[in-house]
């Protein structure tokens, strides 16, 4: 597969809410090749400490070689590339990884939670170029309306039909993204999409399973080099014989190929 | 600049690298993951994944945990064993003119045999790199790279089954890595790499519990330079056979480093995975200051630190 | 918020810490030095820089390297002396509440025991800590603290002459530091500290020299943490007195990654040069997540990590 | 000795050449204590990467607890420092060290070699409360003008008579700093403070001798903690007889105490 390592320039960076930033940077090379679903591998700056770099889904691309990342400050890899100001650049590796298959879905179900949104907008907007945005449905779930408002309002100025949910009731539904999902009753072949936290995508995968929809789900590991190289991202597979490797056979897989813990 | 590309070859045994610039074994892949990003035609040579007679599953994860300067890794020696690899890998590697060494590992003695002699049969492969540092199932689990006469006994066993250059791979996790240096020697290795990593671990202080599944892992990365440094410097000092330097090399200063200490030839691991472009990098910076010291060949840097 | 003081307590033979934060030998001085910066009566317990029987003179400069999240030093065991220390740096520590342990180091074992018997008269010698990774000069130089006779020797012969307790510290240069720690634990060691520095060095690549004059120089600060825990979790396996952790330790986050892992106290080392207050940060830490986790004393958070 | 620990604000950074600044930050306990001739570890921010503080020379003292200090950037940790932007923090310990001492002498030269003049505009300022200006002589080496006219104009503007001396040329007399000293025929007691690198301290130590003045001169050495406590800082004495510690019994010395190897 094609990668490339780019010194990439942020054009743009915008603060989405208290630790949750999208920054724009122009990587000619990535922008062109990438899929929906594919990551890139980042490093901000020289040092050694942070040392490996951080593993970020593509948010967007756009006109202009550009590529999106939206991201949620965690710990010092996502303390410094938030630092970085427009202009100065870090460094870019990808696109990189297997991103969302679109079979010939009757409809399409994006089910994203918390910063696992990143890589659904990419995805939806791929989609609209095939399906009817009556075809397409948006599930978000989040922890409180902050979090999740923004990234809402993209999809419905897509034209997209949003749901949402929020733990403390701030916005939408009050409960989890699965809440969304259950009253839902479709006699078509549905596709759910979905990304965010462990828990949740066990959950929505059972949910799907439940009601006969195929999933793919997004999953994250720790990873070392991104490439297939170190073979750190492991995931046990369904038939508990052996390992997937999320950076390569990933990391979007059918929910049905990897065991859920 | 119109300057003269200086002379940066080197020998291993009968093999001649055209630069002493290597990937390590386990971070490069079978070379192929790193087509795309590197121009492997200009690497010294290509330094595969450790190899087994049949295929590892490996650890369960979590595998990895970033530390200070550093990483861990618990791989457990997932591969995909001797079989895949001839059918699945080398014919991609066949197409590169850089030199293939293989990194064979196993349990017992004769697994390393077998692996030497089904190698042997294959041109490409160019050299072997025998990885000592797993344990020796026979013997309870010790490491063959901990015990002289255990490493003696790999080492003879992979040279009677190998007509090409030997090279041993030594552990770091010992107490005098010079007697092991030495025992390898003796038993017909015809260069000695190192370091592989420090044994190390992690705690995750919110789930109370190692971060990796396998409790213990192998630290790589700059935080273990000075380590390998000192060890290259002491195993240069006790052998003659050549020696290739390994750990947390970064920047063509570091390599330059190992190469003053009296390595031969260098292996670029876990910056790999942080910069895919560093081997190149280290590779021309290393032709950059030979130019500049007006030195005319790797010669006049091997070992220098020792001589000055 | 007014939460109740956890209950930091520890207790290491017959001695009992307020608190189990101490500060390392030789990165602390004797106290005195950190006088202004540091508010002693809070630590657990101070450890001076390493007395030999007659003052040294230590290594020629340059004493120090920087390595990535590192440092390297060759002091070479520069020290006022017994009879100095006594006299000059006894008299500070006296007006300090904080328990004091006395690092010593000697040449032979009858050294260590000289250094045991005068150190027990003077009651403000809490403990003594016995560093074993010098050379035994008697022994052609090997480290009494790679070999498990004579660490059991030079522990025993202190054990002998000093009443109150005995803590050796263990080096990490060794292939199997549990078998270190038993032979010590034999000898009647009331405690094992662990790990010392990590050999190492760093080469100048324009003068193509090493940097320390002493070409070796021991590794220490946050590159070496995951050594030492690792070491810190095998000893605390195999024997049943505390464990005592040492290395990188920086953060509270550092200091309760070891205490998970078996260890009963933490010395603060390298820290203290980068940032003096480290330690009473460290101490405060470890109260604040006994209390956010609702753990009433130490030994709830004692080898946690390895019941979970 | 008492120092302090402290978080200070940078309040203002200047840019003297290509490669050497001068920064303001407020320190009032370090401004409080310092004499000229002290120094201070620096930190920039919270990596573990570079480890170690950076000692400065203090450069000046100002009102309203502001510490001064002049530095080039050579490495990593120069570097994170020179990044600082005002309003911004580091972290700096001090006043460390034994400064110069001022005897009554009648004369008193300051020889400074490159950023070696940093401690020397604070002695000046010092011994201009108890001297004449006419009793206080300033020489200045450096490789080319922009280094060193800056520093030269400060001298100047406190009514000192300065000489420089530029390997290249461009300013003042070509050659060493030496050579200034040289010429100087002064049959007064004449104390000379100087501060650059080991070669220029020696040569300037080695004319002092010659000519029968007392010399104090500033060391350099790599230092881990500043505070007498690592012993990393040692030189040897000039009766080779052990070490002198930089950090506690310096960095001012008398000439006459050090080995000059
Ligand atoms: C394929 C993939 C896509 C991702 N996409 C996004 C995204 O679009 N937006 C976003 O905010 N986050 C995303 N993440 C998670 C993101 O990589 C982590 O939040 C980030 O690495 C944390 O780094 P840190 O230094 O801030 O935190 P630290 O706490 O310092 O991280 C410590 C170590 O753990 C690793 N790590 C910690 N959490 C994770 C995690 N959840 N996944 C992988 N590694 C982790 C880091 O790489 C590092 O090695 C993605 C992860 C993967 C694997
Ligand atoms: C008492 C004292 C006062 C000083 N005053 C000044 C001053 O006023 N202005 C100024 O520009 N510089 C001064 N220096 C030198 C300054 O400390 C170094 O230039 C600086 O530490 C280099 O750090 P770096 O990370 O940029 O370089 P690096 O090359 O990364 O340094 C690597 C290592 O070497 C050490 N080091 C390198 N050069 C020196 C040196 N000359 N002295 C001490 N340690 C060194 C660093 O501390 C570090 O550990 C002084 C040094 C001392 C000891
Ligand atoms: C993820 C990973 C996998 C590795 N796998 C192997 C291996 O299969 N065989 C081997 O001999 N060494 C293996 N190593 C060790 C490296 O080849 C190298 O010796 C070590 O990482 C130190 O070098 P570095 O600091 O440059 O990474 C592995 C290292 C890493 C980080
Ligand atoms: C400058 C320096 C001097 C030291 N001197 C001694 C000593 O005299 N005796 C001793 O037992 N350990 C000595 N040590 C080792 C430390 O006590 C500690 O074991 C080691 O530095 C690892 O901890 P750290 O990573 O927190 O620094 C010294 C360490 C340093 C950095
Ligand atoms: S992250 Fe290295 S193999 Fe997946
Ligand atoms: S720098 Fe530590 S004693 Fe001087």
């Amino acid at each position: 597969m094609q990668a490339y390592q780019q010194k990439a320039e942020v054009v743009s960076t915008e603060k989405v809410t208290g630790d949750i930033y999208r920054f724009t940077v122009k990587a000619p090379d990535i922008a062109a090749d990438a899929r929906p679903g594919q990551f890139v591998m980042v490093r901000a700056g020289d040092g050694l400490d942070p040392l490996l770099r951080r593993p970020f889904s593509i948010h967007q691309v756009a006109e202009g070689g550009l590529v999106q990342i939206l991201f949620k400050v965690i710990g010092k890899g996502t303390q410094a590339i938030a630092g970085l100001q427009v202009g100065q650049h870090m460094d870019v590796l990808g696109p990189l990884g297997r991103g969302f298959v679109h079979n010939t879905m009757q409809e399409h179900y994006l089910v994203g939670g918390g910063i696992g949104v990143a890589p659904l907008l990419f995805l939806a907007k791929q989609l609209l170029k095939k399906n009817e945005p009556s075809a397409i449905r948006v599930l978000l779930g989040a922890g409180t309306k902050a979090e999740i408002s923004t990234l809402a309002d993209d999809f419905e100025n897509m034209g997209l039909g949003v749901q949402v949910s929020t733990e403390d009731g701030s916005l939408g539904k009050p409960g989890l993204v699965t809440d969304l999902m259950v009253p839902l009753q479709n006699e078509n072949k549905v596709m759910v999409y979905t990304c965010g936290p462990y828990p949740m995508l066990r959950a929505v995968a059972g949910v799907s399973s439940d009601k006969g929809w195929a999933c793919q789900v997004s999953l994250e590991t720790i990873m070392a080099c991104g490439l297939g190289a170190c073979l750190g991202c492991a995931v046990l597979r369904a038939d508990m014989n052996g390992y997937v490797h999320v950076c390569k056979d990933g990391p979007v897989f059918d929910a049905d190929d990897v065991a859920w813990l | 600049m119109a300057l003269e590309e200086p002379d940066m070859k080197i020998s291993i045994g009968s093999l001649r690298l055209r630069n002493p610039v290597m990937t390590a074994s386990g971070t490069f892949g079978y070379g192929e993951e790193y087509g795309s990003l590197v121009n492997l035609h200009r690497l010294g040579a290509i330094i595969v994944k450790g190899i087994s007679l049949l295929p590892r599953q490996g650890t369960p994860p979590p595998r990895i945990a970033e530390t200070a300067c550093g990483m861990l890794n618990a791989i457990g020696l997932e591969n995909v064993g001797l079989e895949r690899f001839l059918s699945e890998k080398l014919p991609f590697l066949q197409g590169i003119s850089t030199p293939l060494i293989v990194n064979i590992l196993g349990d017992t003695v004769q697994d390393y045999e077998q692996l030497a002699a089904r190698l042997n049969e294959e041109e490409k492969v160019a050299a072997l790199e025998v990885n000592i540092s797993c344990p020796n199932v026979k013997q309870g689990g010790v490491a063959f790279g901990t015990d002289p006469g255990m490493a003696h006994a790999v080492t003879k066993g992979v040279r009677q089954h190998f007509s090409r250059p030997v090279i041993v791979k030594l552990s770091p996790n010992v107490t005098d890595i010079s007697e092991i240096a030495g025992a390898v020697e003796e038993a017909g290795a015809d260069a000695v790499s190192l370091i592989n990593t420090v044994l190390g671990m992690a705690i995750d202080i919110e789930s109370c519990r190692p971060k990796l599944a396998n409790i213990f892992g192998g630290l790589s990365g700059p935080a273990i330079k000075p380590i390998g440094l000192r060890m290259v410097w002491q195993v240069a000092e006790c052998v003659s056979i050549p020696v290739i330097g390994i750990g947390g090399i970064t920047t063509p200063e570091d390599a330059i480093e190992y190469i003053l200490a009296g390595a031969c030839a260098v292996q670029v691991g876990t910056t790999n995975f942080i910069n895919p472009k560093a081997s190149e990098e280290i590779i021309q910076g290393i032709g950059a200051y030979l130019t500049e010291h007006s030195m005319a060949s790797m010669q006049d840097l091997i070992g220098r630190a020792r001589r000055v």
